[in-house]
């Protein structure tokens, strides 16, 4: 008795999963590269948006970086180091990934710092704020460019947030203060351009 | 901040700001079903509270045990997570039928519901892909974080749902225009309730 | 062959998800902002909907009763995780706008309701016309609401890119629309309006 | 295609499948629930409604009372002797149940005095909450029916005077509408013998000038009913005319001699079709509006049309 019931249920069930996972492992096969492809044109054109003037972007893959990154950046989540260098190939500043919280939900953005430490640039790449509301921190074309120049964290912190999309502001704010702490903690571009 | 406090704010995070029935609409089938007397609705947010906490535990254990190391978490987790939390709430059906008539009395008829409840497996899957549901999270949860974080979801779901219930018996009795008399009326309710609800995240001003 | 429309038009309005049976809530209400988004969200729920509805009454026979729910759940979750993955993989932009809510379509009550419902008991045939019934009732319903709200929230409506109307950039509507209390507030309305022409068929056809 | 990773993922999704068979195979052998046969007999005759009359929080709970001798067999009120027979007839024991129904004393609904306009909630307690509720009479029913919608059995409805009418054929004497009813401890609402063939429309304990102010009908103490009654079954007791059930032997003079209509039929007699009535009984208004829903009962439980009754 004992082992009809464990078959009579178990085979059908088992049947589906197999039928199930190998479906989506083929799936997943096909679309893998092709998501691979397309987060890594969203993070180079965000670099690019940053950092206009560098030619290619280098990730940084160094665990002891990454960690002493990720502890400046305090609650914010660093998503990735990566250098930036100009055609000769010479390191021009490093381009940092960082997850901070909006409103709706995490924020993605991408922050180029130049040689001398300054935010060379600030974009957005994926947010989950309010269409209408959280996203006029992308439609005002003044908010981000008040970031451009600052060179620490506490400078980044004096900018003022949008009425009506405080918390989204405040989040660029806080991922541009992270950028910028974990810039100072990896030892700026030489930290970082080992060759 | 200490461990202590950031554990809290995930709490209170979770159970009233990102309220999830309020704030972010997930789970609103049972919400809207049945909330018309507050009998059912205790039994329910009990039976929830019960079920999410071992449904998270159980997808979290899943998820590092088995999917990641095999690389496969990816792709599979959904089916994974969704499997898992169905035969434990068939399970907890026939083990409290078994040991605790009484309990089940109370609980018991509700639990197939639970198994379409949306927030059992966005809290569960939250816990392991931060930031999916739209959760303010940014890093990956270790297991007594998500534990804290569950309690957090399905006391909020609790919360919203007696609430609402209070709201709805009241309603019944309320002189409202005939079109609007029933679910129109909950709906519009429901919406000012929300309004209150996300009033809530400025007073923590997460 | 009849039945089979006659199965088909019962979603869209006799039995629709949305104001009849009132399942399927979470994600009408969460992703209506944008009309682009809900005609997609609406696409994926035909395409699971029917092809689980397919499936599950074709194994309906080897499907024992005790553990129906957790192969019916297997088969939903791998459909809409073929449509997840080829969201991600091939409209990244549709993707970044729904992606929450494409996962929680395994835990909509529409699919597993109509697939415990309807399609365990029918044949293969009836399964698919319940299936895109109910799906076309769903998409409709969203769609509508997503072209009132983005219009009328955010005072312009994109689809595809090219902005079919605009109202300027002076409008000032009333965006409580795009943000979920605006969402309750809207489909109160919508129910109460549906209520009120049911209400009226009714007491006519008693007249008549 | 690399075939490790499809391989890798049948086994994962393979071994979550085989847990939940193992899980839901051994739950379904160890678990199987065996539920001792006579709760279940027992739970059948009962009436299933589950509304806590009879003091557990539903009927499986009074059936596993009555099983286990921890309740008599006439445990349930609302079943009544039908319930209470069958249950002792499945113990083997003997029974004796007095049965008994709810009735409205009071006649007034919109003949009684309104003290002001209530406009809030449509609800009895929330009205008797603002300054004693909005009729001038401090035992009279508002009307507003929280008594229909808390009866399990819905024996109740609001007829167009304002007024609760107890349909005696679905009334089981649960009591819950007592409760329920905010002026159900001065009696407006009480459960008494459902033999009686006359009530007395009134509850009032103040004084008679008081009454005539509150409402045009309510008792005025006249004692012509306590006159006319030819086995003395109704007498005045503190001002107010009160029945006994058992010495009625409903020859309705009382009904006929009441200057204010305050004593009416309370359509007991409707088992008897209104011609065997003699004329002047049918013309009381408070008989027109019990008998009907009597009426009504009476012809839905006998579908068979009965030899010579004309409607």
């Amino acid at each position: 008795m004992r082992d009809n019931i464990y078959i009579r249920l178990g085979v059908p069930v088992l049947v589906v999963c197999i039928v199930a996972a190998a479906g989506l492992a083929i799936t997943w096969s096909f679309t893998a590269d092709k998501i691979e492809a397309q987060a890594r044109a969203a993070e180079q054109r965000s670099l690019k948006i940053v950092l206009p003037e560098a030619a290619d972007f280098v990730p940084v893959t160094d665990a002891g970086i990454l960690g002493k990154a990720g502890a400046a950046a305090g609650d914010v989540a660093v998503a990735g180091i990566f250098v930036a260098n100009d055609q000769s190939g010479s390191a021009l500043g490093v381009g940092i990934l960082v997850a901070s919280r909006g409103y709706g939900g995490p924020m993605h953005l991408a922050i180029g710092v130049d040689r001398n430490g300054k935010v060379a640039g600030v974009t957005i790449v994926s947010m989950a704020e309010t269409p209408g509301l959280g996203s006029k921190v992308v439609d005002d074309p003044t908010f981000l460019p008040r970031f451009f120049g600052l060179d620490s964290a506490e400078a980044a912190h004096k900018v003022d947030t949008i009425t009506g999309a405080t918390k989204s502001s405040r989040g660029v704010r806080k991922g541009v203060e992270a950028a910028l702490a974990a810039y100072k903690a990896i030892g700026g571009v030489e930290g970082v351009s080992v060759r | 901040m200490s461990a202590v406090t950031q554990l809290a704010l995930l709490l209170v995070g979770a159970a009233l700001v990102n309220n999830i029935l309020l704030t972010r609409f997930i789970a609103l089938c049972s919400f809207f079903g049945i909330s018309d007397n507050m009998h059912t609705t205790i039994g329910m947010s009990l039976a929830v509270i019960f079920v999410m906490m071992m449904a998270s535990t159980a997808t979290w254990i899943a998820y590092y045990g088995m999917l990641k190391p095999l690389g496969v978490g990816e792709f599979l987790y959904i089916p994974a997570f969704i499997l898992v939390i169905a035969a434990l709430v068939q399970f907890v059906e026939m083990y409290l039928r078994k040991y605790s008539p009484a309990l089940y009395r109370a609980m018991g008829i509700y639990l197939p519901l639970i198994t379409t409840n949306c927030a059992v497996l966005a809290a569960a899957t939250e816990a392991v892909k931060p930031g999916f549901f739209k959760m303010n999270m940014v890093y990956n949860f270790t297991l007594g974080e998500t534990l804290i974080y569950t309690l957090g979801v399905s006391v909020g779901y609790g919360f919203a749902l007696l609430s609402f219930t209070a709201l709805r018996e009241r309603l019944d009795l309320a002189p409202v225009p005939r079109s609007l008399r029933g679910t129109p009326m909950a709906f519009i309710a429901a919406g000012l309730l929300s309004i209150g609800y996300i009033g809530l995240g400025s007073l923590f001003g997460l | 062959m009849k039945q089979f429309w006659k199965v088909l038009t019962n979603g869209l309005s006799l039995e629709n998800p949305l104001t009849v049976l009132m399942i399927g809530l979470c994600s009408t209400l969460a992703v209506s902002t944008k009309l682009e988004g809900s005609l997609f969200m609406g696409i994926a729920v035909i395409f699971v909907l029917a092809m689980s509805n397919l499936l599950i009454s074709a194994i309906r026979r080897f499907t024992p009763d005790e553990v129906r729910i957790p192969i019916f759940i297997v088969v939903i979750a791998s459909f809409v995780t073929i449509v997840d993955l080829v969201l991600k993989g091939y409209f990244p932009s549709v993707y970044s706008f729904l992606g929450v809510w494409i996962p929680l379509i395994v835990v909509n009550c529409i699919v597993l309701g109509r697939a415990e419902a309807y399609a365990y008991h029918n044949g293969v045939l009836l399964s698919i016309a319940d299936g895109i019934g109910m799906g076309l009732g769903y998409t409709l319903i969203i769609s509508a609401l997503g072209a009132f709200r983005e219009l009328f929230g955010s005072g312009k409506l994109v689809f595809l890119g090219n902005t079919l109307i605009n109202f300027g950039p002076s409008y000032r509507g009333p965006n409580i629309l795009l943000l979920f209390p605006g969402a309750f507030l809207l489909f109160g309305l919508v129910v109460a309006a549906s209520q009120a022409i049911n209400h009226r068929l009714i007491t006519r056809k008693d007249v008549m | 295609m690399d075939l490790a990773l499809i391989m890798k993922a049948v086994l994962a999704l393979s071994v979550l499948g085989l847990i939940t068979v193992a899980l839901l195979a051994t739950a379904a052998q160890k678990f199987a629930v065996e539920v001792d046969p006579s709760v279940e007999a027992i739970l059948g005759a009962l009436p299933g409604a589950n509304c806590g009359a009879c003091g557990n929080p539903s009927c499986f709970a009074a059936a596993e009372a009555i099983a286990a001798k921890r309740a008599p067999v006439t445990t349930c009120v609302a079943g009544g002797k039908s319930t209470a027979e069958a249950i002792a007839e499945i113990l083997g024991e003997t029974c004796v149940f007095v049965p008994v129904i709810s009735t409205r004393h009071c006649g007034g609904g919109i003949n009684a005095r309104r003290e002001y306009e209530y406009e809030g909630l449509r609800s009895c307690a929330s009205v008797a909450k603002l300054a004693g509720g909005s009729i001038t009479c401090s035992a009279g029913c508002f009307g507003f029916g929280d008594c229909v919608r808390a009866c399990p059995f819905d024996a109740m409805s609001m007829d167009e005077r304002g007024l609760p009418v107890i349909d005696l054929v679905a009334c089981t004497g649960c009591g819950i509408c007592v409760k329920e009813c905010p002026r159900g401890g001065s009696g407006l609402l009480a459960l008494r013998d459902d033999q009686a063939a006359v009530a007395v429309r009134c509850s009032s304990r103040e004084s008679v000038k008081d009454r005539r102010a509150a409402c045009s009908k309510c008792c005025i103490a006249c004692r012509k009913c306590e006159k006319a009654c030819p086995t003395g079954a109704i007498v005045m007791v503190d001002g107010l005319a009160v029945l006994d059930p058992e010495v009625c032997i409903g020859c309705f003079e009382c009904v006929a001699v009441c200057p204010q209509e305050c004593i009416d039929v309370t359509g007991r007699s409707a088992s008897l079709p209104v011609a065997a009535l003699d004329g002047r009984v049918a013309s009381f208004t408070g008989f027109a509006a019990d008998h009907a829903a009597a009426e009504r009962a009476r012809v839905a439980a006998a579908p068979e049309p009965e030899g010579d009754v004309e409607g």
